[in-house]
């Protein structure tokens, strides 16, 4: 038999060590800044984050020990994820360079997100808080985090945007059989929440709002808040993605001419990227957006606040403004306004290239996809594979070997394709 | 403690291990000149002095404070005065100064600093925010006095071997990206990163340092010097000119404690 | 790190042969027959199935080559599936023994379905077939098959219950993705349907019907109807199921003393418990099923049909009547009235032991796996989980070792706790 | 092709390849007889007389059909009749009847059908249905004339030796689990595996074989003879003797031309 499955889930694969490329960026990383002199959001973070995450957060190690048990944890949720050659795609593009495929929905949660959300529930468990809060929109995130919490053995609160909350009702079902609390924000459970639903009784809630529900809530029940995404701490989780591949593409024996992912708030394209780029310092690399959020392109690179609700620090990054409403795509993972402080760096400086793709395109290449390769990609992902099929069309004869990051499944998502 | 030592002799030099920074005109011209003044030769090495900015971008929320007050005050002819108390103790003073005043004013912003009287400048947005402009701008200015390049955990490493290489000034680093918030972060980790990668060079550390306890660990790890700004501000807003002595005195204590 | 993850994803661990248990049965298996002198079943096998699939099931080779594109296309699709100890339940349960689950969730469609449709579907276009045709309730053998077909370049079309279509919207909407042509059943397509519409124009459809119809559009287009179980070579296709498991145990170390899994036609227990059993032969093993369908406990062993519409042949299994109508349970997959002819004769023999679980228990265990493992088990394989735990509890100071299947995620059937 | 042989001795015997299976009292009691008569010693081992039955389970739709015409002409005392025709020709004859008369009359059933001219018996539903009678009824038949074991592809490794070492006799081995209908089978694997499991034993082979070719294959895989029902059928409801005995010439042509 070919290597058509180039990986091997040999759990000697899954790296001991998180790398964090902020040392290796060409320039230093603009550090997160308070906007407002009496309230200190960086201090905000103090109170609740684990303290392991903060210290990950601003002290900027190459590379951190990955804890034993969530070396184990890791192995249990899927990982090493494979790595395959997309031999069926291949054919239907009639390419005859390679593309290979990283493919992050095998984890058991769906999505990359269970990476990060694994040591961030743990490390909250390590100092003694039971359980975790956060804030989902689509609701990969808040799956991930009420798994996380689960096998920790700490409780989970989500606050869930009304609308999807009303829209996605799969999604509460997920996150209840794992164990979490799921309220829809924004609720009576927060003052924050009770005085909008004082003034518009029928809110339908913003990913903001939830955040600051989710803050407010942490404070004031003395819990841990969990980071989904932008914040380097989680690209460094994130890691794995990329340090897997190394060894699997070592294994292989390939080298990857173009490298591939979305970026929604950059974790799973910045974990994937970071450590291969380090290796493969030649690589042609693409940040896959959706055209309706066109954050990189029609997006400035500055200092901006990471949530709507400016309860979390500034950044400097590209971004649409904090208060960019974007469309109701069906990609909700890459609604968000800015992307990681790293990224956008290296987006400022030309080294990574973007790409906006529409929803149609996406569709395409997502029934392709499925088609051809049998997995149902993630909407979010087909963003990455929209952008590596419009590459191969634009470069046929070029026999490059294309590694195409496709963060997650779609099975929890599929009313998108109800048009 | 593997070793600790506030003052010992590299070659010929003897170094103490104290560096403290001011904003200038902070709280007022007068009250600031009596801190000075109060500044203790035997254990303080270097002073820093703030220009005071309208958005210190990399400053923490206490130090933030002190400029926009500082800004009501601040007048250029004033820090002359400051390094003249200083210059009288034998202490060598430093700007602080975000890079937007050499992007107006070039080079000749160097050269007034120094005759204002400092022996270099450093520039806490220069690498984080105009790191292309660095090649030309730190060259011009070591023309003029020293450039002391600012580092953080945040820096990489391609970039601090390439600026340090440019000057052979002593070295600020900043524990963490952002003074007067306590993050948490593994000091020996950090620490050991920066000596590792610049061995042999004078190195201070600064950014969050709280307790004179904490003064005591950075020395014993192998920093050359420890800089202290926003524990100092307590001290200026009450004038409290004796606790500030005390300070200092707590300080050598630690050392001498160690020694 | 511990060995948590007991497989490693190495495509050398993928069978290159199916193993048919016939040649070791104590008895000789009953073979299938016609009930209806002018109308040979069997004979219309040969008509609608391809020729390969028709030797597999009826010569009995012990071993049979997986070709080389199938054994490629394992890969592709997921395979070897993960066999990891479940850490998280033992500790739930204080269980001091081991716990191990072999998880056919983790194929790109979610179940061990997919095992045999690649098969059926390349020998049907090895046979020069454009198309397949099936039927499906609940949804995960459609999926299935129209993976395959997409696979193997044919088209496919699914007659589907058409309470479940109405139902499941999503369910249609992946066959859809994965470029199937969906039918609600009874269909107009058919004269079989057509008939039945005419007398009752709102009729519900079951399976019975539907694989009438399938069976009818396949002969009257030249199409090859594809067998989703009980069947013997169905059973045969997903013994990679038991060989994967078999080699995994030997990187281990570890030997069964218990073996669990569900049955509804058979085939995800047969494949996995067949190949096993050669090998230990001490094990016990125990089939569970739905006390809804209590087919082993309530059931009788005689010939009877396998379809409802008796379209089919009959053969000798434990059944609750070809026209035994279920209750709606949630585990569609479960609701057969037979089982395959070779695990009815063993749990006649009393080798293989049956257990009927309960709609709660089986939720409870959902629960208690996703809590503690991470994952959301299909409804169907809720049962094997059930009866784990059930003979944990029972046993709880044997510390034998305890080798679980898990057919499938049930990441599309989470509107079972919605009540 | 590795060896054909139609007329072949093992040790002393001289070895034909076909056996005849035909419904007794089929199409009827004359008809049948007519065709017996019209048997070839040369080329015709043994015949095999099925007892009609009212569910003849293993057997195909054709078979089947002639068993619910049978049943109506049917007659024990019949059998006889049968058996004189083929004892005058020094061909052996073999019942074939399912389990059910075994069972109502046990093993006198046995001494009736030997009274009755067989040689043996062979019952299809045995193994399959009624396997825990085995080890009881095998020896009793044994007693008075042989077991025929019929096995097919199904029948498990671990039973064929048990059943095959219980009686010296020739072996039934069916290539398809139902005769009379076209499964499409690998012959060179489904041969191979009884041949290696029995070595040494006369194996003879029936189930869907419908063309002199076929019978020319299986012959050269090492089978002792071939059994042929359901393409007799058409000759006996034609009544067609001619077509029968011209069958029988081109059995023996495949032999020759191959010898
Ligand atoms: C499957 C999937 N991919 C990508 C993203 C985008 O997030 P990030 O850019 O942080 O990876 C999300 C966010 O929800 C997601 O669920
Ligand atoms: C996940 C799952 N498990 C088990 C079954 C039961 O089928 P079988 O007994 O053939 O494995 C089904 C059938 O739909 C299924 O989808």
């Amino acid at each position: 038999m070919g290597k058509i499955m180039l990986s091997t889930q040999d759990t000697a694969i899954i790296p001991r060590e998180w790398y964090n490329v902020v040392p290796d960026l060409p320039k230093q990383l603009p550090p997160p800044v308070d906007r407002d002199e009496k309230n200190s959001s960086i201090q905000l973070l103090n109170q609740i984050l684990p303290k392991t995450i903060l210290k990950q957060e601003f002290t900027f190690q190459r590379y951190t020990k990955i804890p034993e048990e969530v070396q184990e944890i890791y192995a249990q949720i899927g990982r090493p994820t494979p790595l395959f050659r997309a031999h069926g795609l291949e054919k239907a593009l009639d390419y005859h360079g390679k593309i290979l495929i990283k493919y992050e929905g095998a984890t058991i949660t769906g999505s990359h997100k269970i990476n990060t959300a694994i040591p961030q529930a743990f490390y909250a468990r390590d100092e003694g808080s039971t359980g975790v809060v956060t804030e989902t929109g689509a609701g990969q995130w808040g799956t991930a985090t009420t798994v996380a919490a689960s096998l920790a053995g700490i409780t989970s609160k989500i606050f869930m945007v009304k609308v999807s909350f009303n829209q996605k009702p799969l999604r509460k079902e997920i996150m209840e059989l794992y164990g979490g609390e799921i309220v829809p924000s924004p609720s009576m459970e927060t003052e924050f929440g009770r005085q909008l639903l004082a003034k518009v009784p029928e809110h339908p809630g913003t990913l903001g709002i939830a955040i600051s529900e989710a803050v407010e809530y942490a404070l004031e029940h003395d819990l841990k808040y969990m980071l989904g995404s932008v914040f380097n701490s989680v690209l460094t989780h994130q890691s794995v993605i990329g340090l897997e591949s190394e060894k699997q593409l070592e294994i292989l024996g390939e080298e990857p001419d173009v490298m591939i992912g979305c970026v929604g708030g950059g974790s799973n394209f910045g974990g994937f990227v970071f450590p291969l780029m380090k290796k493969f310092k030649e690589t042609k690399i693409f940040a896959s957006t959706a055209s309706e959020v066109p954050k990189f392109t029609k997006g400035e690179y500055k200092y901006d606040y990471v949530d709507t609700a400016k309860t979390l620090p500034s950044i400097k990054m590209y971004t649409l403004g904090s208060d960019f409403v974007p469309e109701k795509i069906y990609a909700g993972g890459l609604r968000y306004h800015g992307a990681a402080p790293s990224i956008s760096m290296l987006v400022n400086s030309g080294r990574i290239k973007s790409s906006d793709v529409t929803e149609d395109q996406v569709i395409d290449a997502l029934k392709l996809f499925a088609r051809t390769q049998g997995i149902v990609a993630a909407p979010e992902s087909g963003h990455a594979i929209a952008t590596a099929i419009e590459y191969v069309k634009a470069n046929r004869d070029s026999k490059e070997t294309i590694l195409v990051n496709v963060s997650g499944h779609g099975l929890l998502d599929m009313s998108i394709f109800q048009r | 403690m593997a070793f600790l030592t506030c003052q010992f002799s590299r070659g010929e030099i003897l170094l103490k291990p104290l560096i403290l920074y001011f904003t200038a005109d902070y709280p007022s011209t007068e009250i600031l000149k009596s801190f000075l003044e109060a500044v203790d030769p035997d254990v303080v090495k270097y002073v820093e002095i703030g220009i005071p900015e309208s958005n210190p971008l990399y400053d923490g929320p206490t130090i933030k404070a002190t400029h926009s007050l500082a800004l009501k005050n601040y007048k250029p002819n004033h820090l002359a005065e400051y390094t003249g108390i200083l210059g009288r103790k034998g202490i060598p003073a430093f700007a602080l100064s975000y890079y937007e005043k050499f992007n107006k004013l070039g080079s000749g912003y160097a050269t007034f600093l120094k005759d204002a009287g400092f022996s270099g400048v450093i520039i806490p947005d220069l690498l984080t925010d105009y790191s292309e402009e660095s090649d030309r701008i730190i060259p011009e200015i070591e023309e003029i006095f020293s450039f002391i390049p600012f580092f953080n955990p945040a820096t990489p490493d391609g970039l601090i071997n390439a600026v340090s290489s440019l000057t052979g000034s002593w070295i600020y680093y900043g524990l963490q990206p952002s003074t007067g918030i306590d993050i948490p972060f593994d000091l020996e980790e950090v620490s050991r990163r920066i000596l590792d990668l610049l061995p042999g060079r004078e190195i201070n550390f600064g950014f969050g340092i709280r307790t004179t306890g904490q003064i005591g660990e950075i020395l014993s790890l192998g920093s050359s010097g420890v800089a202290i700004g926003s524990l100092l501000v307590q001290y200026l807003n009450d004038k409290d000119l004796e606790g500030f002595r005390k300070f200092q005195e707590s300080v050598k204590e630690v050392c001498a404690s160690a020694e």
